[in-house]
């Protein structure tokens, strides 16, 4: 039976409640979705037994009224799990999974500039993509924000 | 410099390399960088947010310029995932002419990186020579796409351009050329003492260091870490392909080397198999222009390592959400951990050999005395010239080994 | 009779200042290039001058994100009269693909005067040689002052 | 008096040396771009460079010091061309000449150096403050050798001023050989004075940018260029004179083409070197001085005594 299926198999028999939303959209691919208060548990159990030990990149959405952020794990054979979990909008706090993958710090502090998003554990450091300058409260890959808001300083000079 | 108080060097970019450019700020005290702080985000454009404001097909223009060296790279990726959320069944021959670009590419990239890193430790001969035989590659590319980067092959769906018989080939004699020309490349990378001397034990990664820190590519393979997309999640027609994975247990920048170099001939094996097996048949399938809603991610093997789109679609012709994480965002947390307790003069070539984008070897250094008022300025070149006076100073010259390159290579 | 020496010698000893402000350096390489052996600009005088006060002509390629805007306006200033711009590649042109992104201010027109476009993604080596060639040109016909 | 003025304006003066000077930077650069299989730049480039660099506008940088920032270059060019004047170009008989001018030359060849000092100190910028620090720094390495070798050519000609040196020397055509190790040893310390790679640290076009001069522009950096380049004429003519002085006795016209011929060869040697070698470090240029330039140039000077002591019986 296809490796993915293996891994769908254990996590539902661990999870009871994943049993619904976890699927295989195509061979290597296996999307999860688990609320933020199981989601470090089923987050150490892929990373510590399934051996899921590469992080490829936190995806962050912005999906209306809540805030939802997609973990993709890599592990042997090229199976990827997307772990998604969401947080309401008005206070969107995060567990840094640094303890787990040093290089997620990067991510994480991209998640904090264009999402708004607060993770907790992330160490101070300089702030990643955007510039020092930036108006604060301004989060760029939001829905609602739209990029002519700071438009109106563009002049065109001719030569 | 005094060996007493510690320096600050930022690194600032005056150019940026790949998607995010680096600034790194450098702690040193005398000659060993104690602690190395790095600032991203340069030259941020902000395509993600850009891409949400275009169709598919627009998207794929932007997406092909990320990054200037592996273009294609990133709108395989991209278009992948469209694909794979739209379920399209890509026509075989298209998905074999992407594989052929994507090999050609890393050839490209492989060899500018080699000369770019000779070029960092003082030997520009083989600076020279790279970038000679790249031009070889270059007109292949431009032969096929019409362009010498950003070549526009890819749409959703296939590919634009076919292939005909005389420029298969056209690519053979060009890769037999370039076959021949890495034979030498690889026996000055693995057997030319200098070069041994001068880069094993500098920016050491270890096997677990590698894994923790969530390296890719081959700066991860020089490590051991066994790790390959092309290999492990295979995308295109790589599955029907078979090459072997280079990996290498020397962790440091010299295993770097030898890991590219090796793969070039990989490449080439990939090219032969490609052209051989091309069947025939369409090069590309109509797509509605509205792709129905659903989310996709899909990982592609770049020349510098793991490279990921993740793509949202909503059922209109524009993506909800596109994600990218080019590769050296990955590695350059690694860089940060290889530059502890290394001199000075190794930054050069340890930024060089995670292959950040050329253009970020005209950068500028500042160095400042931590308590003295006066801060010095030190460009890239001059920090490259300090760092081959350096080893100079330590019996490594490559002057001599120069000669001996030009004469082998005069000649074919 | 001197200005026409003046600018004859304007035209036949052009330094250039390469920065690249924001791009995605495909053109930074094509910029290289045309000054290695197979392309070599010093056939027209053209150097890589270090510094904004020696160079005359200041070649920039990408689009002005907005963190490297200020900085091109202090080089700009620091270079010598009569000095020149030329954007290289369709991303300093207009701002290119990344026009409308938030980050980015569009083509280097937006923020500082330029006196020739080479326009190509990336540009090619003989494009760029092309168009130093036709800026002095048409330095000839009206002389700047 | 209009026959001086002539002579200091015009023929060996300021007009001919820069001509000079203009003309041996083209083959310089011509020659190192063929090395590199380049095509190098155009016959004409030079006078183009100087010309456009007339025409381009000063900045003065506002905290910089006006009088000295624009001062030091003129300086630096009017003490390099008087030296000019005092070197026998193709009979003996200098310009001008008397007992002892070869101290002076030696002296007025260590001006422009510290004229850069004053240019890169009084531009207050950075780069130009490191740049002329190094000036200094290197001056120290490369004047000893080159003051000994020349001075122990002179000691074997027992004279102090360069007409008699020459004199001596076209009558014993053979004793130029004894100065050879001299002549290595004063080539390479010229080309620390002319800041020339391998020793071009105060200058490292990467390395601090422009060095010294990376606050001028328009005029005062055509100048300083002028200045380096009549330097390199000078200091090339210099040696031709001091260590082969023979070519001197035929008479204005083909002396004066042997004596462009002698110089050319220093400076096609010159520009050799600098294509071969890689830019030292500053701590390395200055222990490549002391360790070997210096005690080369002992020998030659312990040389020259025995052959002194030998001859004179």
């Amino acid at each position: 039976m296809p490796y993915e299926e293996d891994i769908k198999q254990k996590l539902t028999s661990k999870f009871a409640y994943l049993e619904g939303n976890a699927r295989v959209t195509r061979p290597r691919r296996i999307f999860l979705e688990a609320g933020a208060e199981n989601f470090s548990e089923i987050f150490d159990y892929l990373v510590k037994q399934l051996n899921f030990t590469h992080l490829c990149t936190i995806t962050g959405l912005d999906e209306q009224d809540k805030l939802s952020f997609i973990y993709h794990l890599a592990g042997e054979s090229g199976v990827l799990v997307n772990l998604k979990t969401s947080v309401p909008k008005e206070n969107p706090v995060l567990k840094s999974v640094i303890p787990y993958f040093a290089g997620a710090e990067i991510y994480e502090r991209e998640l904090v500039d264009l999402f708004g998003a607060k993770v907790e554990g992330l160490p101070a450091g300089n702030r990643y993509p955007l510039t020092d300058d930036w108006p604060v409260g301004q989060f760029p890959l939001r829905k609602d924000w739209k990029p002519a808001a700071d438009k109106e300083n563009e002049v065109e000079k001719d030569a | 410099m005094p060996d007493t108080n510690k320096f600050k060097i930022p690194f600032g970019p005056q150019h940026p390399a790949l998607k995010e450019p680096e600034s790194f700020s450098i702690a040193l005290k005398g000659e060993k960088i104690m602690g190395v702080d790095i600032r991203l985000g340069y030259n941020h454009r902000g395509i993600e947010k850009a891409c949400e404001e275009r169709t598919y097909i627009q998207d794929l223009y932007l997406i092909e310029r990320i990054c200037g060296i592996c273009s294609h790279s990133h709108s395989t990726c991209f278009v992948q995932a469209v694909e794979e959320i739209a379920a399209v069944e890509v026509p075989k021959r298209a998905l074999y002419i992407r594989t052929l670009i994507a090999e050609l590419e890393r050839v490209h990239s492989h060899l500018l990186w080699l000369g770019v890193a000779g070029h960092e430790i003082g030997f520009d001969t083989l600076l020279m020579y790279a970038w000679r035989d790249r031009e070889v590659v270059m007109d292949l590319l431009a032969l096929l796409t019409g362009n010498r980067v950003n070549y526009g092959i890819n749409t959703i769906g296939g590919v634009r351009r076919d292939i005909s018989g005389e420029q298969i080939e056209e690519i053979l004699k060009g890769v037999g050329i370039l076959e021949e020309r890495t034979k030498y490349y690889i026996e000055v990378a693995t057997q030319e003492t200098t070069i041994i001397k001068r880069l094993s034990g500098v920016g050491v990664v270890s096997y677990e260091d590698a894994l923790k820190l969530d390296a890719v590519g081959p700066t991860a393979r020089a490590s051991g870490v066994d790790r390959d997309v092309r290999r492990d999640d295979p995308y295109a027609v790589y599955g029907e392909l078979h090459f072997d994975v280079i990996t290498d247990k020397h962790c440091d920048v010299y295993g770097r080397t030898v890991v590219r170099v090796k793969e070039l001939m990989e490449s080439y094996k990939i090219i032969r198999q490609c052209l051989k097996q091309l069947p025939d048949g369409p090069i590309a399938v109509k797509v509605p222009r509205k792709i129905p809603a659903g989310e996709a991610i899909s990982r592609y093997e770049a020349p510098r390592g793991e490279d990921v789109h993740y793509v949202k679609s909503n059922g209109s012709e524009k993506p909800e959400r596109v994600k990218v994480r080019a590769p050296t965002l990955a590695n350059v947390q690694a860089v940060k951990h290889m530059l502890k307790d290394r001199f000075l003069a190794d930054m050069p070539i340890v930024i060089a050999a995670i292959d950040p984008c050329f253009s970020c070897t005209d950068r500028l250094i500042s160095v400042k005395g931590v308590n003295s008022k006066n801060k010095k300025i030190i460009t890239w070149e001059a920090l490259r010239a300090y760092g081959i006076d350096w080893y100079r100073g330590r019996g490594i010259d490559f002057t001599k080994i120069s000669n001996d390159l030009r004469k082998r290579l005069e000649g074919i | 009779m001197i200005k026409k020496a003046v600018n004859w010698a304007r035209i036949k000893s052009p330094w250039i200042l390469h920065f690249n402000t924001g791009a995605c350096n495909a053109c930074d390489i094509e910029i290289i290039a045309a000054l290695t052996p197979r392309y070599d600009l010093e056939r027209f005088g053209v150097i890589l001058k270090g510094t904004p006060r020696h160079a005359d002509i200041l070649v920039c390629s990408g689009p002005v994100t907005r963190q490297i805007e200020d900085r091109l306006i202090r080089i700009y200033e620091q270079m010598a009269e009569p000095k020149f711009v030329i954007a290289v590649g369709t991303c300093a042109c207009s701002g290119g693909v990344f026009k409308g992104c938030y980050n980015v201010k569009g083509g280097i027109k937006s923020v500082i005067p330029v006196s020739a476009f080479i326009p190509g993604c990336p540009v090619s080596p003989k494009a760029i040689i092309d168009g130093v060639v036709k800026l002095l040109s048409s330095l000839e016909e009206k002389p700047k002052k | 008096m209009a026959g001086a003025l002539f002579s200091i304006l015009v023929f060996p003066g300021l007009l001919f040396v820069s001509l000079f000077g203009l003309i041996a930077e083209f083959i310089d650069r011509k020659i190192y771009a063929r090395l590199q299989n380049r095509v190098g730049p155009p016959w004409f480039q030079t006078f183009a460079d100087f010309l456009k660099l007339l025409g381009k506008e000063d900045i003065i940088p506002t905290e910089a010091n006006q009088k000295m920032f624009s001062l030091a270059p003129v300086f630096a060019l009017t003490s390099v061309v008087t030296v000019f004047l005092y070197i026998p170009l193709w009979k003996a008989e200098a310009l001008f000449s008397f007992n002892g001018d070869i101290i002076m030359v030696l002296y007025l060849l260590t001006i422009p150096t510290l004229a850069f000092f004053i240019c890169g100190w009084y531009s207050k910028s950075l780069f130009s403050r490191i740049g002329s620090v190094r000036c200094v720094i290197q001056l120290f390495a490369y004047e000893v050798p080159l003051f000994m070798s020349i001075l122990a050519s002179a000691l074997l000609a027992d004279t102090w001023s360069l007409r008699d040196m020459v004199v001596f020397y076209t009558r014993h055509p053979y004793y130029f050989l004894f100065n050879l190790i001299g002549f290595g040893v004063s080539l390479v310390a010229l080309l620390g004075k002319l800041e020339k790679v391998p020793f071009d640290i105060p200058e490292a076009e990467t390395e601090v940018v422009a060095g010294a001069f990376t606050e001028y522009s328009g005029r005062l950096l055509a100048i300083l260029r002028l200045t380096i380049n009549v330097e390199m004429v000078v200091g090339a003519s210099l040696l031709g004179a001091v260590f082969f002085p023979f070519g001197l006795g035929f008479g204005p016209y083909v002396g004066f083409i042997i004596f462009i011929f002698k110089t050319l060869m220093i400076m096609a040697m010159l520009s050799l070197l600098r294509t071969i070698v890689a830019r030292l470090r500053i701590d390395q240029m200055i222990d490549f001085c002391w360790k070997y330039l210096v005690p080369l140039s002992f020998i030659q000077l312990l040389l020259n005594l025995i052959a002194k002591g030998i001859l004179s019986r």
